[in-house]
């Protein structure tokens, strides 16, 4: 009787949407991309949560510019708030330590964020996840009940082949697939067009490879005049996601 | 300074569904010391929360299982020295143990790999129920 | 009483040296590298094996275009060969399947392939590994004796915080570093060779981003033309990592 | 078609190495039934590695433990059914085991989360050496 599993349901119970942003390959935009869907949410009105489950290289706080910022405690953990997010990640407690988690460890560690953080009421709570497709990912889909999956990939064969194994897993899991979003082009190409294609997906739509994000990463405020962030804008718009 | 609000609601929540709707008499709950629990908030809490239910009249007993650790790599077991941590690092430990993987090494080696063999989680141990 | 590990020491009797390419965070290069660094060493002359650690994304035989290749079964498994390296994926078992392994059965699936992998001689076994600091970094650390590091970043904050942790990992477990190496450049920068200074560690070079990499992949011939490839020579040379 | 050859030489030198330069009289050897292992090469392989060494004379016995797996998501159980596997799919997990979850998924609700409940993995249950 693992008394934690039993206040899963109920800290969760306020949320209405939850969307896990993945790939299965490292280095795509995973993080960018949820931090950024978090943010242009948030700006349309909503009650936006994000939460980091890349419990070895947690980096939302990165993108964001919130690193050593503490949840508060209080009768339970409340996430840190930035630019109208409620965000939560192992990086708030970890700081720069290393994080060398086993799977169980991973496993642990998520039914203990869960069961403690107060997300409230939200409208949508975005989580960004690691690449692979070990425990964190099949414990987010075995714990948030109703968890829909956003699709990131490069054009690279190099991402492609991960990601493929990536959509067999969902696909076994039904896991409903909101789509395949194309990041880092860099020349037009219908590749990754056509492997949404014969993955029965919808393809969402590219966001462009922009030399001057990394100067934008850390300011919300920068982050939004990016040219990444107002492809990704029109792309959520198109496909409902910020209605 | 209390997630121990949040265990509180747990705890009772899994005991009231183990006891299906039977009036609950006592309760006993393990605590890993990683878990870091101030006990007598728990009490507090659940005591406070109990009210109205199916677990007013339970008595509640609570026990505190020390921690070992094993390294995956020398085999070496060792226990908790909360010496050895700071204040930050203790704070961490407490909202989620697996940060003891962030701050914790082999005693004997040095290795960041190693295995909570107790001293993890809260469960309940005992439940003695009416009829 | 587990018979597999009894073997692995014999297993590896005839490999001279183990050098691990990882770097915490993904999508860096790893693969890459870690592939056209066995590559160089054979048309060196050297005795090389190619060990493929990212069990939910093995991806070397795509970078070599030898996907669907299969190990033959001679008292233990015979790596594949391809350009006088010899090659030991899970993608040659599991073709384009999902590899939903948790960190337990990543543990199992290395050690079985340490047990039952025949090398041989070898003066070089490299060991491209996946993202993250979980189980296969550890156990190949656990069980990979005498295993040394190259650690390989690109210049983005959120990669180098990432392996700052991982740095912090291989210190703690008393892995030897061989060096940073910083890869995808796009513009002059010192703060990867700042970083290096900061952990302690050589700064070995970088590695231009080039956009005709990808027309490559897939063909060893043609990736030993490509700007990486000659830039990547001159730095394991002066690294003295080629003699 | 035998990596059975590696097998043999890991079992033969676990054993001597647990005898500790005794002489082993019986081993008895269980094989899970993921592993796929042919126990007639098996058998053939350690008679003829065997000679020579502190083994020579001992008897191995082999015992194959069926594979069952159960789902992390619903909890079903269920058997390995080689029916619903072709060639080269048993081929595989006859090398890495793991790649079931490649293969495999839960009968009842589809997750390819399960956990390997038995019949993974190679070990010596029982060795009897004299004196
Ligand atoms: N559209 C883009 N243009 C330029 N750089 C990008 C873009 N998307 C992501 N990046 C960069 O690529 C790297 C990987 O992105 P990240 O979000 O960390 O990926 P993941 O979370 O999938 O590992 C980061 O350095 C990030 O700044
Ligand atoms: N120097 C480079 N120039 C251009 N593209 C590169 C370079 N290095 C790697 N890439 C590309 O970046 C992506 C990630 O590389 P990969 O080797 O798969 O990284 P990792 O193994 O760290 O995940 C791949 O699409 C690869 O082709
Ligand atoms: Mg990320
Ligand atoms: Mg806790
Ligand atoms: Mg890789
Ligand atoms: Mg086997
Ligand atoms: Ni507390
Ligand atoms: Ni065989
Ligand atoms: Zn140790
Ligand atoms: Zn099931």
């Amino acid at each position: 009787m693992d008394p934690r599993l039993a206040v899963i349901p109920f800290r969760l119970g306020g949320v209405k949407r939850i969307i896990v942003v993945c790939s299965g390959k490292g280095g795509v935009g995973k993080t960018l991309i949820s931090t950024l869907f978090a943010l242009l949410a948030s700006q349309r009105g909503k009650r936006v949560g994000l939460l980091d489950l890349d419990f070895h290289g947690p980096s939302v706080s990165v993108v964001l510019g919130c690193r050593g910022c503490t949840p508060l405690e209080d009768k339970g953990l409340i996430p840190v708030e930035v630019a109208g997010v409620k965000v939560m990640s192992l990086d708030f407690f970890a700081g720069s330590a290393p994080l060398p988690l086993r799977g169980r460890d991973a496993t642990e560690a998520l039914i203990e964020l869960l069961a403690v953080t107060r997300w409230g009421e939200l409208d949508l709570l975005v989580v960004d996840s690691p690449p692979g497709t070990g425990d964190e990912l099949l414990d987010a889909v075995r714990l948030l009940k109703g968890v829909e999956a956003l699709v990131v990939t490069t054009p690279s064969k190099l991402a492609l082949s991960s990601v493929s194994r990536l959509v067999g897993l969902l696909k076994a899991a039904r896991v409903p697939v909101l789509g395949v979003l194309e990041n880092m082009r860099v020349e037009d190409d219908v590749n990754v067009q056509r492997m949404a294609a014969e993955w029965g997906l919808v393809y969402l739509g590219w966001l462009p490879y922009d030399r001057d994000l990394e100067r934008a990463l850390g300011d919300p405020s920068a982050l939004f005049s990016t040219s990444v962030s107002r492809s990704l804008e029109r792309i959520l718009e198109t496909a409902n996601l910020l209605a | 300074m209390v997630h121990e609000w949040a265990l509180a609601e747990a705890v009772l929540a899994t005991a009231s569904r183990a006891a299906g709707g039977k009036i609950v008499k006592s309760l006993k709950v393990v605590l890993g010391e990683l878990q870091n629990v101030d006990v007598e908030i728990l009490r507090f809490a659940i005591s406070e929360l109990k009210r109205g239910t199916d677990l007013e009249a339970a008595e509640v007993e609570f026990e505190v299982e020390p921690a070992v650790f094993k390294c995956e790599v020398c085999g070496t077991e060792w226990r908790l020295d909360d010496a050895l941590l700071n204040d930050r690092e203790r704070e961490a430990i407490h909202f989620v143990p697996e940060l003891a993987h962030a701050f914790l090494k082999c005693t004997s080696c040095g290795s960041p790999d190693f295995r909570v063999v107790k001293g993890r989680g809260v469960w309940i141990k005992e439940l003695v129920s009416n009829g």
